[in-house]
Formats: structure tokens, sequence, C-alpha cells
């Protein structure tokens, strides 16, 4: 009897008793399925109060609208899932994009492939910075930003660039759907399934989440951080890139200033509202599918619902803040930062 | 089989004394490290500020200094809060959404191209609360519901920028008819411009506080260990909200002196504030980890940000290039910061 | 019999039958309990006896469900820490609690209940600051200068810092404070471990102390009279003359000791060592220190906290660089020495910060386990869950690891129980060679660092060779088949126990 | 302890729970609107959209203002849409009304030429008519995409940048140097005005000499710093300020104003925006500003509404239009101090201007009839 009484209470798990623990399965539960259930629930109520814009074909502009948020956010989603930031990945995005409108004319097929692996390696840059000069990423990437704004720039020369020829090669990215969902999409979603595969299977996608969680056991545990640093922001690149992708394949062209230049923060509150811990170490990509479509609705659903287009940007404020506080993950520490 | 490599000593007890001054030698070379970042960076700024003057004689004028420290001023100011806030471990994101708020308020209650009523002292008071309360609701939601600052001030950034707009309404654009509001920012006393005095009077008064209140210490100990520091009984909450309270209110007066700089306003006079600044914070030394920093350090990061973007125009560089020359140097000068402490086991997030 | 005796004097602090409970566990069960003025009280029981909980009730943060707390002869009510602190009692965590940042005078300040010498309408007058300070160090005999920062601090002058804002919290009002010591040696050397006992000894002059320790030896030494908990209720109140350890042990366990002495082994004089250390030297830290370790044998090094032997063996296990000297596996030079290429020749390491360096806490034991030695849990680099949670369970089961849930994430156990994961993360490799243990018993209760330290000599009767940093001189000779001493970076001395018979007297000799 | 389990597990399915319901939500939906109809609309049945950068720069809010005005004119509804200076919420924001049902006759100022051609694809989609204004990509020709993208409409760049630098040129005595201050860098509004300004500067005024060009985002913020570092770095070298448009001019003459400089440097930009007609009017800086472009918001956009307008109700048949009538250039006019009273008599009337464009057609509305057709080539020298 004493035993079993030291037992329970031996846990350090003081206060978390049968009914804490009933609590905190409900919280894991919720903690998977809270994005979906936002998502639906918004959704939802857009649906019943503009029943056309459901048979107008909402679900195509939102998963349309969303297809490049969620691209960058899985990328960003990565990096804070090892405790870091990348706030270059739209700047990355715009150059791919760029580099992919100047190449696919000339170079067919090749261009896509080209252009990822340059991306991938830009990513892989701030990686190699960040793991091996270990400067805090906030900083690095800021700079990191203004050198591939400048980049898209040149590159550009500072002015709107056309897919010359074989725009068709990505653009049925965008023409296509599936189930009204647009490829574009789709690719999200195919590199977020895969994404989760990797986290919750593999060795280095393991490695990366303890990294996020607590470096130095990581380090301690024979994981491979530096290098996995590098990988987290390669990937961030390559998926900055797939996104750049997506932008080709709907508009045909892009600037400096163009589509995609725009994607950080909806990226980044994407990948928060999916469930992503801004402290690194929590990271689900199923549920930041429904971070980036949650983030993409809100603007189209303010439209949609005739919100006086003065009253939009309040909204979509409280609406983030809202959905973080619904979904957040607090069971790991009382420090918030 | 007993190798006794050194005779011992034969003193069993250990002096504390002994252990204390051991302690004091590290003492005397963690000091000279901790001003290293900022002799640095002033070295880094003499360095900008020789070359510059090589290239372009015009650069090492008065003119010209009164010119980046007109410049320099409001980054100043949003840096101070800026600075306090990434002090406790938090960040706020919401500076330009509060500025705007606050910079078309400010607008409307002035005497106006609008028309409409002046408000005297009111158009000063009422801006500056309306940043009180958006840095207030980002200090309570931030603790009351434990969201991330970086979410809440996203969101908030949004909000402020939502509230601009609704007070903006769809009128024509308002400019202050005051000729005193709209000259006063840039007009020299002293040798220079009002607006630096007022934002060198903030840093001083910032660093003062940082340094002799209980308030000043408490965000210290709050951003080195905020556990440590509520075990210890300390308002960890009070003392964040009124953190994200001073940040609200001087973004709100950053609003108000954008608008009286422009001479007018929409809800974009903001823009394009943050991003300055936060890299100024960093370069300054201030961690992103709360705990290490001061407004000092922000003030000279600002400076050499202003001087470095001044002295690139003067020098005529592309405008292509202008944002990759402050993102390269930005890299290079953590880059910088951070070689000696580099180890194996040195966690850098 | 002591509770008769107490009756004429009013003590310090009184508990009557103090009741907390987390939802169906009663973690105190009615606990009645009284301290006077210069007694020194130690307080012992294993990890869950219900310990924590009393030490939080009384530095106020947790509020009782029943019962009353009487200071000095009132009865009080603590809201919050303030409230305790005000009341005289302050508290030298375990872990220690200070801000690194900011000044030792500051820090005294820092928790100074309702009075605040140095602060006037939250102005500081930092002169007034460290002088309180510097009276505050004096009481206790410290010389440390109020103005430096304590993350430039050594271990044991924190400790000071800790025991000054103790103490601090109530000279003013001519009271006698009350000094829980939590577990304040668990981390400290063997001479430092003096300096803070010739500390307690001052505070009995003035105040009160509550000693909480797993150290018996330390137990015995220090305290007047000595209160077991078990299972969340006092079972014994006893004058320490009155006790033994042996009882002390079967009132906090239940059941006696059946820790056996170790059989040492010769060294096989052809053997080749599975790892040897030539004049390895780092500059400021240490110099020329030449190890072997065989097979089967447990090497120890002793030393002070500034002795060199902590990064002695984080350089062995490749977390920190070295400047010269070799390091030799199986007697051919090893290059390129980082952790990753360590731990893939067989090392394995514990460190002594567990919760930082030693795991991951937001992890499940089970991912814990197999995060660096994944054996059959892994397929190149793909995980399979189901197979890991069986090597998981296997190791639960060997190790008596509880709660018995593999999926929980590792910080929710207690101490004792992480750091039986933590050496199960290293035992999971079938091919663990050298396994380098830095204060693998630190801060666990008798229970656990008995399965922890028959693990470990089961690993080496398996052939692997241990280099062992024990927390105390006794352990070390328990343990070690050798022992290396080392002072200010250098080995000092070398003990083959199957040869010498060293005492503590001469380690400490040649370590100080 | 089962309950547990039953946790984990849900835990573990919840992930892939939730990406089938949602391919399930996405089946119950139909598909993405209807095909492009030829046959003439209803009136009842149509919304007006009004898509603009933002809402309160001065430019935009005229944008609105036309807009309303023709919808309140024609009793068509009136959806105003905020891009907020990003290309994803305009076009997800268009694709929201669109999806609404009605069908739209959308006016555009775009927010890059590259969004063109998504806005216009969904617009064709929705059976909806488009006009797009100022941005468009140059290979996107409306008779190739077919009736429902039914114009492309802007005003002369180059014809704006030669308008105001000549009237600069000649203000300061042909002869000193002057600075330049376009918008965002890859605009093509901006670069067209830019090429306006060299080539006038080429061939007509060869002693004026263009000391710098800083871009500065179409943000008066940035325009006043730009100005202050160039006050420092040419002093009073400086006798003329270019700028793209009348936001960035507010901003540099703040900084010349600043630097005691506003009584001996000119000023020219377009737009002639509200400030900018006062400053004008008071002679503020001994007549600063010698040279403006007229065109207006109001003007723009519902020239843009009613042509699309018309061809939804099948009054013209874009098919059949001429290419200027497709791809259109409209009048800019130079203002300066002298001729400024005869150019503000409408915008106190939008209202009645509205009446005027209903009764003459798109093409036809003083004082911006259509002057040219696209699409407008900057000669490389001038890039």
């Amino acid at each position: 009897m004493n035993t079993s009484f030291a037992a329970t209470a031996s846990t350090g798990v003081v206060g978390q008793t049968n009914g804490g623990l009933l609590q905190r399965r409900i919280g894991k539960l919720w903690q998977a399925l809270g994005p979906l259930v936002i998502f639906i629930v918004m959704f939802g109520i857009v649906a019943i109060l503009t029943p056309t814009f459901v048979g107008g074909g909402g679900v195509t502009i939102v998963a349309s609208s969303a297809a490049p948020i969620l691209l960058v956010a899985l990328g960003q989603a990565f990096v804070l899932n090892i405790g870091s930031i990348d706030l270059s990945n739209a700047a990355i995005t715009v150059l791919g994009a760029i580099l992919l409108a100047m190449t696919l004319g000339p170079l067919g097929a090749v261009a896509p492939l080209l252009v990822l692996v340059i991306v991938t390696l830009f990513g892989a840059v701030n990686g190699l910075l960040v793991a091996y000069m270990q400067v805090p990423s906030f900083a690095l990437t800021l700079g990191t930003l203004g050198i591939f704004q400048s980049a898209a720039l040149v590159v550009s020369g500072a002015t709107t660039v056309y897919v010359e020829s074989n725009g068709e090669l990505v653009s049925w990215l965008y023409t296509t759907a599936i189930a009204s969902l647009p490829m574009t999409f789709l690719l999200g979603v195919i590199v977020a399934v895969v994404a989760w595969l990797f986290l919750r299977f593999t060795r280095p996608g393991q490695g990366m989440t303890a990294i996020g969680k607590n470096e130095s056991g990581a380090i301690f545990s024979a994981v491979r951080n530096r290098g996995l640093k590098v990988v987290a922001y390669a990937l961030s690149g390559f998926m900055a890139g797939l996104a750049g992708t997506t932008i080709i394949a709907q508009a045909g062209s892009a600037s400096p200033m163009g589509l995609g230049s725009d994607l950080l923060l909806p990226g980044i509150a994407a990948a928060i509202v999916g469930g992503t811990s801004i402290s690194g170490g929590v990271m689900n990509p199923i549920n930041v599918i429904f971070g980036a479509l949650t983030v993409a609705l809100v603007p189209i659903a303010t439209t949609a619902l005739h919100f006086d287009p003065s009253t939009q940007n309040l909204v979509y404020g409280v609406v983030i803040i809202v959905v973080v506080a619904l979904t957040l993950t607090r069971s790991r520490s009382a420090t918030v930062k | 089989m007993t190798n006794t490599l050194a005779k011992p000593t034969g003193n069993v007890s250990v002096d504390t004394s002994e252990l204390s001054s051991a302690g004091l030698t590290r003492t005397r070379r963690n000091i000279l490290s901790g001003i290293g970042e900022p002799v640095a960076l002033l070295g880094a700024l003499v360095v900008l500020i020789a070359i510059f003057s090589a290239l372009n004689p015009r650069f090492a004028t008065i003119t010209n200094l009164q010119n980046v420290l007109n410049q320099a001023s409001l980054p100043i100011i949003i840096g101070v809060g800026a600075t306090l806030v990434i002090l406790i471990g938090s960040i706020d994101l919401s500076v330009e959404g509060v500025m705007a708020a606050s910079g078309v308020a400010f607008v409307l209650m002035s005497a106006n191209t609008r028309g409409g009523q002046d408000m005297g002292i009111w158009a000063f008071i009422v801006p500056l609360a309306l940043g009180i309360v958006l840095g207030a609701a980002n200090g309570l939601i931030y603790t009351l519901l434990k969201v991330p600052s970086f979410i809440v001030t996203l969101g908030m950034w949004f909000i402020g920028f939502g509230i601009a707009t609704i007070l903006y309404g769809t009128d024509a654009y308002p400019e202050l008819t005051n000729e005193t509001l709209t000259q006063w920012a840039a007009k020299i006393e002293l040798g220079l411009p009002n607006v630096f005095w007022l934002a060198a009077a903030l840093v001083i008064v910032a660093a003062l506080v940082l340094r002799y209140t209980r308030f000043g210490r408490a965000a210290l100990a709050i951003g080195n260990n905020e556990d440590i520091a509520r075990a210890n009984g300390m308002p960890v909450r009070k003392h964040k909200v009124t953190t994200f309270i001073i940040a609200g209110a001087l973004s709100g007066l950053a609003g108000i002196l954008a608008t009286m700089q422009m001479g007018g306003t929409s809800n974009h006079i903001g823009e394009g504030y943050l991003f300055l600044t936060l890299p100024a914070v960093v370069i300054g030394g201030t961690a992103l980890s709360g705990g290490k920093g001061g407004v000092l350090r922000t003030f000279l990061g600002v400076i050499l940000l202003t001087v470095l973007n001044n002295g690139l125009v003067l020098a005529g560089v592309s405008p292509n290039f202008q944002s990759a020359l402050s993102g390269a140097i930005l890299v290079v000068a953590i880059v910088a910061a951070a070689w000696s402490q580099r180890g194996r086991l040195r966690i850098a997030k | 019999m002591t509770q008769e005796t107490s009756q004429a004097t009013t003590p310090t602090l009184r508990l009557t039958d103090v009741r907390k409970s987390f939802g169906p566990v009663d973690a105190l069960k009615g606990v009645s309990l009284y301290i006077k003025k210069g007694e020194v009280i130690g307080l012992i029981g294993e990890n869950g006896a219900g310990k924590s909980t009393l030490l939080k009730i009384l530095t106020g943060i947790y509020q009782p469900d029943g019962g009353t707390i009487e200071v000095n002869g009132r009865v009080t009510k603590f809201r919050g820490p303030r409230d305790a602190s005000a009341a005289g009692i302050g508290v030298v965590h375990q872990e220690q609690s200070l801000f690194t940042n900011l000044t030792v005078a500051e820090n005294i300040a820092m928790n100074a209940g309702g009075h605040r010498t140095g602060t006037r309408f939250g102005f500081y007058d930092w002169r007034a600051l460290n002088k309180a300070a510097s009276e505050t160090l004096e009481i206790i005999g410290s010389k440390l200068n109020p103005k430096t920062r304590v993350g430039d601090l050594s271990f044991v002058d924190r400790q000071m810092v800790e025991i000054a804002r103790a103490i601090r919290t109530d000279t003013s009002k001519g009271g006698s404070p009350l000094v829980i010591l939590d577990e304040p040696t668990s981390l400290l050397e063997r001479g430092e471990t003096a300096v803070l006992e010739r500390e307690i000894r001052k505070l009995k002059s003035f105040g009160s102390v509550i000693f909480v320790s797993h150290r018996l030896d330390e137990i015995m030494r220090n305290c007047d009279r000595i209160l077991v908990m078990r299972n969340g209720e006092l079972v014994a109140d006893r004058v320490t003359e009155s006790v033994t350890e042996d009882e002390l042990f079967k009132l906090m366990v239940g059941h006696a000791s059946h820790a056996s002495k170790s059989v040492r082994k010769p060294v096989d004089p052809k053997a080749t060592p599975i790892l040897e250390v030539y004049g390895l030297s780092r500059k400021g830290k240490y110099q020329d220190v030449s190890l072997a370790a065989h097979a089967g044998r447990v090497t120890a090094i002793v030393g002070t906290s500034g002795s060199g032997r902590e990064e002695v063996s984080r350089a062995i296990f490749g977390a920190e660089k070295f400047d010269s000297g070799t390091i030799r596996l199986d007697g051919s030079e090893v290059r390129g020495w980082r952790i990753p290429k360590a731990v893939r020749k067989g090392l394995g390491f514990v460190p002594s910060e567990r919760k930082v360096e030693g795991m991951v806490g937001g992890y499940s034991a089970a991912e814990n386990i197999v995060l660096t030695n994944p054996g059959k849990a892994a397929v190149g680099p793909i995980v399979l869950p189901w197979k890991r949670n069986k090597i998981a369970q296997d190791w639960f089961t060997t190790l008596d690891v509880r709660p018995n849930d593999i999926g929980l994430e590792l910080d929710r156990f207690s101490g004792g129980n992480q750091q039986k994961v933590v050496l199960a993360k290293w035992l999971n490799d079938p091919e663990l060679r050298v396994l380098v243990l830095d204060h693998p018993l630190r801060g666990l209760d008798p229970g656990a660092a008995e399965t922890v330290n028959e693990q470990i000599k089961k690993a080496v009767a398996n052939g692997a060779a241990v280099v062992l940093l024990a927390d105390t001189l006794e352990e070390a000779l328990d343990m070690g088949d050798e022992i290396l001493v080392m002072r200010d970076g250098a080995v000092t001395a070398r003990y083959d126990m199957t040869v010498d018979d060293p005492s503590t007297l001469d380690l400490l000799e040649r370590m100080v | 302890m089962s309950l547990r389990k039953t946790f984990a597990r849900a835990t573990r399915v919840a992930g892939i729970a939730a990406a089938v319901s949602l391919f399930a939500l996405a089946g119950c939906t139909s598909t993405a609107g209807g095909a492009s109809s030829s046959q003439p609309l209803k009136k009842e049945d149509l919304v007006f959209v009004c898509s603009v950068i933002n809402t309160t720069n001065p430019y935009f809010a005229a944008n609105i203002e036309g807009c309303q005005s023709l919808g309140k004119k024609l009793g068509i509804p009136v959806e105003v849409v905020d891009s907020n200076g990003s290309s994803q919420t305009e076009i997800s924001k268009i694709q929201a009304i669109l999806a609404g049902g009605k069908k739209a006759v959308v006016f555009v100022n775009t927010v890059a030429s590259s969004d063109a051609p998504t806005i216009v694809n969904a617009v064709k989609a929705a059976g909806g008519f488009v006009t797009i204004w100022w941005n468009k990509p140059d290979n996107l020709d409306p008779a190739e995409v077919g009736n429902n993208f039914v114009a492309f409409q802007k005003h002369s760049g180059i014809d704006s940048g030669k308008c105001t630098t000549e009237a600069l040129s000649k203000a300061i005595g042909e002869k000193g140097g002057i600075i330049a201050l376009p918008g965002v860098q890859d605009s093509t509004t901006s670069a067209t005005r830019v090429a306006g300004l060299k080539e006038a500067l080429a061939t007509e005024f060869p002693n004026v000499e263009l000391l710098d060009v800083r871009p500065s985002n179409w943000d008066p913020q940035l325009a006043y710093k730009n100005a202050k570092d160039l006050i420092a770095k040419y002093g009073d070298q400086i006798k003329g300020v270019w700028t793209a448009d009348d936001g960035m001019q507010i901003g540099a003459m703040q900084a010349f104003s600043e630097a005691g400089l506003l009584d001996k440097v000119k000023f020219v930009s377009d737009g002639l925006y509200p400030p900018t007609i006062e400053s004008m009017k008071k002679h503020e800086g001994n007549d600063a500003i010698v040279g403006e472009t007229f065109h207006r918001g109001y003007m723009a956009s519902a020239i843009g509404l009613y042509t699309a307008y018309l061809a939804a109700i099948g009054e013209i048949d874009p098919s059949t239009l001429p290419h200027e009538k497709r791809d259109s250039m409209f009048k800019i006019s130079c203002v300066t101090p002298d001729n400024l009273d005869e150019f503000l008599k409408w915008d106190n009337d939008v209202d009645g201007w509205v009446d005027q464009l209903i009764e003459k057609g798109p093409w036809d509305t003083e004082p911006v009839p259509l002057v040219a057709g696209g699409p407008e080539v900057i000669k490389p020298e001038y890039k």
C-alpha cells in the first residue's frame, strides 16, 4: 500500500493526478485537433452566413490563397522547431520566383529543379551561419533578408520579370485541381505529410525536435545539432522555393515587390496558428496546413461577409491573437516569451 | 604505488576569502568583456565615419550631423521601448500599428486641413493614451492568456493599423496647419534638432531607470530568469504589463513626432520603423533572449545604422545595393560579436 | 519525548496538523512539527515523501488545505513567497536561484520581503544597498564584494549569497530568521561543504536552520534533531545522538540498505587500456593530465570544483576542446574528437547538470532512451516506434523506473528516475565501452542512488571502462579501482586501489 | 490505462483524420465559377468591385469616390477591396467577392503588374468583366484573353515625366542640378515617369543635371529621409526636385523646408493631390511647386468601371473594339500655377463629372479623353 503511494508521488508530477492526467490527455487531443476545429468552425460560419461563397468556389479560393502561405509556413515551422527563426524566407521566395521566371524559357523543365537547388543553398547558407558562427538567427536572417532583397532587385533589373515560354511547365499547378483543391495547395499538403513522417519517424527529424526542446541535452546525446540546423534552414529555403514556384504557376511573372514579398508575417502566423511553438520543439506539419488555411481565410472571410474594408485589419489582428490563444500549447512551461 | 606528483599543502579547511578572490579576478575580466561590445561598436562607428568622410567631404559636416541625428531620433525613441521589452525577454512588433493609430488620432485632434476642432493639449494626451492602451492590451493578453509576445504584438500591429484606418475614414489627407508643430521636430536648438534632444533625454532617463530603480533592475532580473523572479515573489506580471505600456506610450509618442515631422499623416506613418529599430537594438548588443543589454547600446546601434544609410546615399551607392550592404554589415557585426564566444556547447537561437 | 521539553519556550515555527493534497493524492497527511531558535533540524526522506511539498508550504508557494502555521507563537497565513519572506523564512534552493546578471548586493536585497534597505520609492541608493549587503555578508563571515556580478562567482560563493539573502529577510526586526537549506551540498565539492557546514554553525547563533539533504553523514554531523518523512507523514523525530545512519536509512526507505562493497580487480598488465589520455592540457583549466581507463575498471577522479576534473571529463567525451595532448582509443590516437564521433566509438557521458545537459526534458522517456543509440529501434534513419517502445519498456522494468509510463515527458519524472533514464540512454548501446560519469548520484535519494550504482557496476562487470567524478570521497573510495587526485588543473596523486588503501584524509590533503 | 491508450491513439490518428476531413469538406463543394458567358447581364445581377492598393492614399481614396459615385448613379452596389499593399490579399479578396454569386464588374488598381493575369483569369472564370488600371504585364493582351478582360487603361507615364520635367527645367532657368525621387523600383508607373524625365532632359534640357535618383517607394517618410540625405550631399547645388507622386513630394518639401531651402528650390510631381493644391494656392515657399500633372483617381475608376459595365450589359462588344479602346492611354494634362484653377472645377462635383461620363461614354470625357493605344514602351536608353 505504502509503496504504491510512493510510486504515484515519486512521479514528480505533483498535482498531476488522474484528473490532471485526463486533462492533459484532452489537452493533447486539442493540441492535435485544435487548428483543424478552428478552421472548420470559421469556414462553417462563413458558409452559413454566405452560402453562395462555398458554392461559388470558396474552397478553391481559400486553398489557392493558402498554398504559398502553407509552403513558406512549413519551412518556417522547421526553423521554429529547432528554436530559431527565419526572417529571410519570403525574400527567398521572391528571389526564387524571379529566377524561375528568368530561366523557365531558356532551360525548360530543368529550371524549376535548378532554382530549387539554388534556393535550398541560400537556406543552407543561413543555416551554416547560424550553426557554425553561433549567431542569433533573428538578427542574422534579418541581415540576409536585406541581401536577398537586393539580389532580387539586381537580378530582375528592378522590374517585373515575365516567363517568356514554357510557362505551362508550372502553370498547371495552379490551373488544375482535384476535388476543387488546386495542385499548388495539394503540393503543400504533400510536403506537409512528408514533413510529418520525417519528424515522427526518422532520426534526423527527432533530432531536430530534440534541439528545439533542449539543445544542450541534444548535444550531449550526440545529436548533430549543427548539421541538423543547416538542414532545417535548407528545408526552409527549399520550401520557400516551392512557394516561389506556386507564384510563377499563378501569375507567370514575378517582381521584387510583387507576389510573395509579403509572405513573411502570414507564414509565421500560419506556423504558430498551426500549433508550432515559437520557442521550439513543438511542430505538427499537418496542423500547419490548417494554420495556413486559417490565416488565408480571415481576409477572404471578412470580404465575403461584407465587413467594411476599413475594419478588416482590426479583425485580422484580433482573430490571429484569439486563434493562437485558443490553440496554444501551454503545458510545457510557465515562462512565455 | 602512490605516485605523488605535487607536494600536498596540508591545509584541510578551505579559506573562503581565497575562493572569493578567485571570483574577483574573474569579475575584472568580465567587466572588460562587458564593455568590449560597446567599444567595438564605437570603433565600427569611427571606421564608418572615416570611410564616408573620405568618400564625400560633405559627410563630416555639422549640417549632416544634424541630419543624421534628426533621422536617428525616432528609431532611438522606439528603440528605448523595444530595448525595455527585449530586456525582459519579450518582443514588441506592434510599433508600426501603434504609431499609425496615435499619429492619425493626433493629426485629427490638432488644427488640420480637414477642419475639425483643435483640441490643444488633448491632441497629445489622447494619442499617447491610445499608445498606452494598446501597450497595456499587449501586456495583459501576453501575461494573462500566455500567448507569446511575438504573436500578441503581431496581432496588435494589425489592430493598431486597423484603428488608424477607421479613424482616418475616407476624407482627404489631413495636414497640420500649425507651423510651430510641423517645424518643431527639426528645429535646431543648441546646435542639434529638438527631436534629438527629446530622444537623448529619453535615453538618459531610461538608462537611469535601468541602473537606479527597482523597476529597472527587476527588468534585468526577469530577463535573466523569470522563474526565479516569480519564486522570489516579484510582481512579474505587473512588471511585464508596465513594460509593454511604456513601449506602447513611446510608440505613440513616435507616431505623434513622425506626424509632426511629415506635417500630416495617414495610417502608413509608421511603415519601416520596426525593421529599422530591431536590427539597431540587436547590433547594440542587447540579447534577444533577455537580461542583457541596455538603452545606451541601442542608442549607439541606431546611430551606427543611420550613419550607414546616410553614408551610402552620400557615397552614391546604387539603391539596388543599399539593403544588401546594410544586411551584410548586420551579418558581419553579429558574426564578429559572436566570434570570440564560439564553442562546441554554445547555444545561439 | 523532545516534544515535552519544547513547551518551555515559544518555538520560532510550529506546524500543527498541516495537510495538503493534490486531487486524490495526499501529499501531506497532517504534519506537526516545531523548530526552536538556535536549532538545526535535519529533514530527510525519499523523493516523493512530501519534503518538497512541506518546504513549498513553508515558503508560501503552496497554501495548506488544513492545519495551522505559527511563527513566534502567532498563527500566520502565507499567501505567497513574500509573506514567508516577511515572516523571516528564507530558503537556499537546491538549484541556485540567483540572477546571474545582477550584483551580489542586488540579489541579497531582491527578496527582502517587507523592508527594503537601499531603495527608496523604487529608487536605488547603490551605496546604502552595498553597505547593507556587506553587513549581511559579514554576519555569515563572507568577504564577498557586494558589487560583483553573481554570474562571475564560483558556486560556493553563490551559495553564500543565497544564505545571505535567506537571513537578510529578518535582521531588522531583531527576530530570529529560519533558513531552509534545501540540499545545499548536493552540488558542492568536499572542501566547499566544509565552508557551508561552518556557516550552519554560525547560523545557529542567531537563528534556526532546516537542513535538507540526502547525505546521511552530513545530517548526522550538522543537525541537533532529525525529522524523517515517509509517504507524506512525519515518521520520526529524533535527537541526533540517539540514532545511527542505518536506523535513519531504514526509517526513510522502510528496509535496510543492502549495498555491497565492490570487489577490486587488479589490472592486467598486458591489456591495452580502452581509453588513454596523454598530457592533456588546456590553458587556464588543466595541464598535462594523463590517465588510462581499462575495461572492467572504474577510474575515479577527485578534486575541488576548480581542479579541472570536470573539464578533463568533458574533453574526454569530446564536448570541450583541448589545447595539446592526445586521446587514444585502443592504442591509436583519435582526431577530430567531437561528441558524435566519441559516441560512435562507444563512449557515453552522464553530465552533472542533468536537466540541462543530460536529457531532453520535453521528450518522452522512451524517445530519450533511443535518442542516441536506437539499437533495434531504428533501421538506418527510420525510427520504428513499436520497437522503441519495447526497448524503453524493457529498461523501465530493469531499472524500476516510476511511474511506469514510457510515454510521459521526462521532465515530469523525479530526479532519480530521470537519472535512471539517462543511464539507460547509454546502456542501450550494446557496444558501450567507456562511460564517463560526472556526479551520477547528485541529488538522488538513497533508493535511486542504489539502483544507479548497481547499473554502473553491472556495466563495469560487462567490460566497460568507467571514468567517475564522484560526489563524495567515500563514493570514490567505494567505487574506484583507481583514484586520481587533481588540484589546480594538475594530477597530484594516483592510487591503485588493488594495492593502495588511501583514507579520505589522504585524498583531501592532495586536493586542497 | 486503456483510457490513456485511447487518447494516445486518438492523438496519433488526429493528424490523418484532419487531412482526410479536409478532402471530405472539399468534396462536398462544387467547383469554382460557371463558364464565361457572352449573354448580356441584367443590371440587377451586377455588383461593382473597386480594388485599390490602400484606402487612405489620396489617389486611391479618389478611386473609391469615383466607383461609389458611378454605383450610386447606376443603382449598382459597390464592394471596395482594400489590398493593404499586398498582391495576395488583393487577389484573394477579389476572388472572395467573385464567389459571392453576383456578376462582378471590376475595376482594379493593381498592386503589381504580375497580379493582373491571375485577377483577369479569376474574373473570366466567374463570368464577370474587368478593367485593369495602371499595371499589367505587357504581353497580357485583353483581346487575347477575351471579352471578360474588357480593357487595360492608364495615363502615359512618359508624358507625365516630360510634362513635369519641362516645367521644372524652365522654372530653374534650364540649367543646374535636380534630384529625382521615384516610387517603388519595380513599378512600371514609376519607371515610365522616370523615363519621361530622362528623355526630356536628354532631348530638351542638356544643361539640367540629374544629380541623384533615390527610389522612395511612394513613401512620404522615405522621401523625407532621402531628401535630407541628398540635401546634406549636394547642398545648394539642388535647384529642383522631381518626385514620381505627390505623396513623396510632401516628404521632400518638408525636408527642404526644415533646411530653410523651400524658397530656393522648385518642385514638380504627378497627381495634383489635395495637399498639393493647397500648397499651390497658398503660394507656399515662393511658389515652390511649379508643375504638376492632371489626372484624377475618381475619373480613372469611373471610366474603368463604366467601360466594364457597358461590356457587361452588352452595350459594347469588346471583341469588336479597336485596339486603343482595349489597351488605352488617356490624356494627361500639364498643370502650372497659372492654369491650376481650370482643372479644379470637377473635384467638388464628382457626381456631375460622372453624369458627363455616362452621357459621352468612357472615351470622350473631358478633361481625360482617350488619346492613344498602348502599350507604353520605355526606350532602353531612358531605363
